[in-house]
């Protein structure tokens, strides 16, 4: 009995103070985004582009979309972010300081599937509306978290275009190697890759994983390169996927495909490897730039949009980190995710977190980011991938062939 | 009934026989003096009696134990204490906290508190005289009072057999006087047995010991009463040269001495 | 002029401070996660400096019991969570359980710290910690590489509140009671024959063996100590607090950097210096995250630099000659 | 087929180990001289592949120029932290050493982060690959490997023939004794530092030409890790014993993963990173001396 008493008590002096000062507060006169972010640490590339993409589109709520409506006028937003390192000690301690002393209306959550989830006990504990743009396990949604809300496309996705555009184009090519990253994202879509590749009747003749922070993939491909696959498909990071393809070529390792999670689609890869190595590479992606969202578009499949279209966000994350940075697709995800959480708010006209949560659970919208809808757990389910190619230098998108800006290169050239 | 009994100890260091065949004993209560040139194997005869090596040949029994095979750490209970050569004082602690370890994991360690093992260095540190220095750390000391803190530290143990190592090396004639009346003291008020081990300063010896081995290449030489040891023309031969010049052996000991000093 | 230190004394401004501490996160809303974390960081220095205060050992793979307790609280509740009778025993059975493999790896380090000194032991716990990570997700037992996330089990175990209360507040108080008993412990050894044993291996192995010093019982004894301790803020502090554990993200050295970093601002081998330590490295780190986010590393690394050359005693070492001869000395240790 | 392919991954561990060896043996050398762990090593690595890049990449030049430019730069900033920093550190604990060759190498990341940017980024030298029956080896692989013997080789005999090399063996060996002969032990202690650094800056370089790509400002961290195994299987205090560690070590982690891979149920990768910690471990215990050590 008595220990219930002090957790009443606990209870009444965190919450009682939140509350109250909820309770009684004039209708907002602006609206925070909180996010303890990555801007040091092993994931400060991610992080720096996601700070990027959630600046841009705030500038383009705020001054180009004049606010957001709620209670009947237009308020501003806000960004308030910290840097917790790429550490789980990190994210808590500031999540709880986002909440409580910054008083902000939702938080991003940090980049990792790791980093995710060391923050949700946090959200849930002050029922906090927590948004995730770079979590991609699936397991993240099997916790039983209410609060959760995800942007990005779950891992278990990145590989499946990939694998029907090849069977598309050459159902003869029947031999896939499956090599990722031993995180949890890369697993992921090992999983669903190995899962899909079944369905369309291929045949896996190498499946391995390797570690983080690998100097030498040598092993592991001359294997690889012994079952003599059509397909390659696999990577996990950004200098994995580096060390991926020159090696490949290192040991002469011809395939008709080659795909490569993350790290291909950055404009570092084709500049770290050269065009010798990189042309043909592919890699799956949520957005790239040259992904042709418009508001016609969206209108045709009877969805809403909103948002800035892909030329003035470009601009717009130029501006805000004051570099002449393409934008990717971790800095498009953060955005649409500042679009997703200003259409839920007025939908319902509340701030209330329960209410968004429930709003954004029901919304269905496009940007220049593409579609937009979770299940009930929280899960993105309306988000397509579409799939790069390099050609001379330049990131075509080659599928799904309704979004694409050119034709797929088939088979890959030879190193 | 013999305290200490030594039965054909024999310690090689690879071809090297460093202790040669030892047999020794030592009564309750008795002051012996072990002399013999450098590298004669006195310290390692030490090492062998407290533990620091294991003998490959012969026996060590005290107190009617063979312990032999024991490790260090479980003969100093036992009652075995130690001085070194060069003093080795736990250098950050202080010469209080030094003593009282002594105290703490010596004959006593079952029955001493913390708090009764600080006492009884107390009593230590005012016998050896160095009261002054009690909270000061042992590191700090001059290398005769680490001598005398050394000592203080072995008699904290109430050893039953104190080894002493060179106690006086190091030590101008005056300390030496000094220090030949306080082991006097000691053997008399703490009524326990000595061996001590000296190189060069036989007057010393001469003044306290009752018994006498000499060692010589490992091996025992002779074991007698202190006047026919001296005497013993296989000593002069080996050990002294002249019997009579004790002031040529003594200023060689200085020039030792003031090489390790600097 | 006898001068007994009141024995205790020391712990009083230990307590003080982890006291106060706690008041301020539980009184002052929104600072409860941020002295979960400077208990964190204390917690762990003062877990660590029993180990090297005492021995002068450096662990530098002390993290490797930090991990082993968040595993052994991880299994714990993944493998009983499905017993409802158990309730909120499996903590507790996850508690032992983070204990025991813990003690496993501290006989391990113990046995080899027994024949190693310096750099080789440091070198070689590195050796286990990195080991014993890419074992697991090589051999893939414990969840391999995948590794264990399991609040939705505890949820579907204990219910939805008493969850958000063990994973908000309880976990984080008890790394407070964990950093309490490792300053008393470390305290009462200190000031028993285990300390006076322990100065005596430190400064003369043999010549402590020759004084009647086990030195393998007293060394085995502070790092079974200080890994126990290691293991419980793991259990807590990562595992219960955060519902999941990888093996990339708990056997990672730097940890143990971070305990090296707050014993040494504090004071090595003290008992007051991993509490100031912690308190000053993770508030500076706190603030520098919301001050100047993505400049803490590039500020730090030349203030520890400088630290170690110009003030390698620490804070409490430069307050305790500081107060040297005055009243207050008694209660700095 | 396994047989092919054994072979074919001990080649590539041929050549990547004698690279290793060489990117070991400053951590070798500054622990044997001043008894420092320096646990900043990659770090040091990383700078020397940021001066393969910008050399090959602003300038054009090959990273065969870049290696005495390493050489020179690392030797700078060996001299700098040592007069800065480690010179005070030789006499104190290790757990201060420790933590400062740690910080130092913190800098290092943040400062490559201000002027590189968290980038991965690489470099091409086409020169060219030969086609075995086994594999397929890069030139670049091959000049790295040859790079990393001329320089093993001139440091034996920089050792073993002058002067300065005998007084930093001596110091190895028996730091009073060569104190006492007359050696200026703390003019060696800089220069053994700065070699050092300067060896294992030059070896970030050797590692590029091996590994092109990845190069960013965290890499180092890793190659720490596998440089302390490999020391530790040289004897750690030894520059030859590391070389020889290094190839042993190449050949060790392309071979184990191929055995390895043979087992069902396991992943062979982490699995041969851990057999490599695991070897460092019980090396430790039962032959500190090294594997090569007397």
């Amino acid at each position: 009995m008595k220990k219930n008493y002090l957790r009443v008590l606990i209870f009444m002096t965190i919450f009682g103070l939140l509350f109250a000062a909820n309770a009684f507060a004039a209708p907002p006169s602006k609206l925070v985004i909180g996010h303890p972010a990555c801007l040091s640490g092993k994931y400060a590339k991610a992080g720096e582009q996601a700070i990027g993409g959630v600046k841009a589109c705030i500038d383009w709520v705020n001054n180009v979309y004049g606010g957001i409506l709620v209670g009947g006028k237009r308020v501003p937003l806000e960004y308030k972010y910290y840097d917790c390192e790429s550490k789980k000690e990190g994210v808590t301690s500031l999540i709880e300081r986002l909440i409580t002393v910054d008083k902000v209306n939702v938080v991003f959550s940090a980049y990792s599937s790791g980093l995710t989830l060391a923050g949700a006990p946090v959200a849930e504990r002050y029922s906090m509306l927590y948004m995730d743009h770079g979590g991609a396990s699936d397991r993240i949604f099997q916790q039983g978290f209410q609060y959760i809300v995800q942007t990005i496309g779950p891992g278990s996705k990145y590989h499946v275009g990939t694998l029907s555009m090849i069977d598309h184009f050459d159902p003869e090519a029947k031999k896939v190697a499956l090599a990722y990253e031993d995180s949890e994202f890369a697993r992921m879509t090992m999983g669903g890759a190995e899962k899909h590749a079944k369905k369309l009747g291929k045949k896996i003749v190498f499946k391995r994983t390797y570690p983080k922070g690998v100097t030498d993939l040598t092993p592991l491909l001359s294997d690889m390169k012994a079952r003599k696959p059509d397909i390659v498909v696999g990577g996990g990071h950004y200098e994995d996927g580096q060390l991926f393809a020159r090696q490949m070529s290192d040991l002469d390792i011809n395939v008709k495909a080659l795909s490569l999670v993350a790290s291909a689609t950055l404009p570092a890869y084709y500049k770290a490897l050269g065009g010798g190595i990189a042309e043909g590479v592919m890699g799956p992606s949520h957005w790239e730039y040259g992904v042709t969202f418009s508001p016609d578009g969206a209108m045709k499949v009877g969805l809403d949009w909103i948002g800035p279209g892909q030329d003035e966000f470009v601009s717009l994350f130029k501006k805000a980190l004051g570099k002449d940075m393409i934008p990717d697709y971790h800095a498009a995800e953060a955005g649409a995710q500042v679009l997703a959480y200003v259409k839920a708010v007025e939908n319902i006209g509340s701030v209330d977190q329960f209410k968004v949560r429930a709003a954004l659970g029901k919304l269905k919208f496009m940007s220049f980011y593409g579609g937009w809808d979770v299940d009930d757990t929280g899960m993105q389910i309306g988000h397509s991938m579409v799939d790069m190619q390099w050609q001379n230098g330049k990131r075509v998108i080659v599928w799904p062939l309704e979004a694409a800006t050119g034709n797929l290169i088939y088979p890959k050239p030879k190193f | 009934m013999a305290l200490l009994k030594l039965e054909n100890v024999t310690k090689r260091f690879g071809g090297l026989v460093a202790v040669d065949k030892v047999s020794l004993e030592i009564q309750p209560g008795e002051f012996i003096g072990i002399v013999g040139p450098n590298g004669s194997g006195k310290t390692t005869l030490f090492n062998v009696i407290n533990g620091v090596y294991r003998p490959e040949e012969g026996k060590v029994i005290f107190d009617g134990k063979d312990i032999t095979r024991m490790p260090a750490f479980k003969r100093t209970p036992l009652g075995l204490g130690r001085t070194f050569q060069i003093p080795r004082p736990f250098g950050s602690a202080s010469v209080r906290e030094n003593v009282a370890i002594g105290a703490m994991f010596g004959t006593l360690a079952d029955k001493v508190t913390v708090d009764n093992a600080l006492e009884i260095a107390d009593r230590y540190i005012n016998m050896v005289g160095l009261e002054a220095y009690r909270d000061k750390a042992a590191g700090t000391l001059t290398p005769v009072e680490k001598k005398l803190m050394e000592i203080a530290r072995a008699l904290a143990m109430r050893p039953k057999l104190l080894l002493m190592d060179e106690a006086m090396a190091g030590m101008n004639p005056k300390d030496i006087d000094g220090m030949v009346k306080f082991i006097k003291r000691i053997k008399e008020e703490e009524k326990i047995a000595i061996v001590s081990m000296v190189e060069h300063i036989m007057r010393a010896v001469a003044g306290l010991a009752e018994r006498v081995v000499v060692m010589n290449q490992g091996a025992k030489l002779v074991d007698a009463k202190t006047e026919e040891a001296l005497t013993d023309p296989r000593v002069v031969e080996v050990y002294l040269g002249h019997p009579a010049d004790e002031s040529k052996w003594r200023s060689d000991v200085w020039k030792e001495v003031r090489n390790k000093d600097e | 002029m006898k001068k007994t230190l009141p024995k205790y004394y020391p712990l009083i401004p230990v307590f003080a401070a982890y006291l106060i501490m706690f008041l301020v996160g539980f009184s002052i809303p929104g600072m409860w996660q941020m002295v979960a974390l400077l208990a964190f960081y204390c917690a762990l220095g003062q877990s660590w400096n029993i180990f090297m205060g005492m021995t002068g050992y450096v662990d530098f793979g002390y993290v490797t019991f930090i991990a082993l307790g968040t595993y052994g609280m991880s299994l714990g509740i993944t493998y009983l969570s499905q017993y409802e009778w158990l309730g909120i025993g499996i903590i507790v059975i996850g508690f032992i359980l983070a204990l025991f493999l813990a003690s496993l790896s501290a006989l391990l380090e113990a046995f080899i710290a027994l024949r190693l000194r310096g750099a080789y032991f440091a070198i070689a716990c590195i050796g286990i910690n990195e080991g014993l990570r890419y074992l697991i997700e090589g051999a893939k037992f414990w969840g391999g590489s995948e590794g264990l996330i399991f609040f939705g089990a505890l949820v579907q175990a204990l219910g939805r509140e008493t969850v958000n209360q063990l994973t908000t507040f309880w976990a984080d108080f008890s790394v407070f009671i964990i950093a309490a008993l490792a300053a008393f412990l470390n305290m009462h050894y200190m000031r028993s024959k285990i300390g006076y044993a322990l100065t005596a291996v430190r400064e003369d192995e043999d010549a402590a063996k020759v004084m009647g010093i086990n030195a393998n019982k007293y060394k085995t004894i502070a790092f079974l100590t200080s890994g126990w301790l290691g293991a419980a803020v793991g259990a807590m502090a990562w595992g219960l607090k955060l519902g999941y554990v990888y093996p990339g993200d708990v056997f990672v050295i730097h940890y143990t950097v971070e305990c090296i970093v707050v014993v040494l601002l504090g004071g090595a081998g003290t008992l007051l210096g991993p509490v100031i330590g912690g308190l000053i490295y993770g508030l500076s780190k706190y603030w520098l995250a919301v001050i100047m986010p993505g400049f803490q590393l590039l500020i730090f690394a030349p203030i520890i630099i400088i630290i170690i050359v110009v003030a390698p005693e620490g804070v409490v070492g430069l307050l305790k000659s500081k107060l040297k001869g005055t009243k207050l000395e008694m209660f700095i240790e | 087929m396994i047989f092919q392919l054994l072979v074919g991954n001990l080649t590539h561990g041929l050549l990547l180990g004698g690279v290793y060896g060489v990117a070991t043996m400053g951590l070798s050398l500054i622990f044997g001289v001043i008894n420092v762990v320096n646990v900043g090593h990659g770090q040091f690595i990383m700078v020397g592949a940021f001066v393969a890049l910008t050399m090959f990449t602003a300038l054009g030049l090959s990273p065969v120029i870049a290696i005495p430019v390493a050489l020179v730069l690392g030797m700078a900033l060996g001299f700098f932290f040592f007069y800065t920093v480690m010179r005070r550190l030789i006499k104190a604990p290790e757990l201060t050493s420790l933590l400062a060759t740690f910080a130092m190498g913190i800098l290092l990341e943040e400062i490559a982060k201000l002027i590189f940017g968290a980038d991965f980024r690489g470099y091409n030298w086409a020169v060219g690959k030969i086609t075995l029956p086994i594999t397929t080896i890069p030139m670049s692989k091959v000049y790295a490997f040859v790079g990393s013997i001329v320089i093993a080789l001139f440091l034996y005999f920089w050792f073993s023939k002058t002067r300065l090399g005998t007084a930093m063996r001596a110091v190895i060996e028996d730091n009073e004794g060569a104190r006492v002969c007359g050696v200026n032990v703390g003019w060696i202690y800089a220069l053994s530092f700065a070699i050092g650094i300067g060896l294992t800056v030059m070896s970030g370089v050797l590692l590029t030409m091996f590994i092109p790509v990845g190069i960013n400002p965290y890499m180092g961290g890793r190659y720490t890790l596998k440089a302390f195994v490999i020391a530790v299987l040289g004897g750690l205090t030894s520059p030859y014993g590391a070389f020889f560690a290094g190839l042993i070590f190449g050949l060790i982690e392309n071979g184990a993963y191929t055995l390895f891979a043979q087992i069902p149920g396991v992943a062979p990768f982490p699995l041969t990173v851990s057999l490599a910690f695991w070897m460092l471990f019980f090396l430790l215990l039962v032959k500190p001396t090294g594997l090569l050590g007397k």
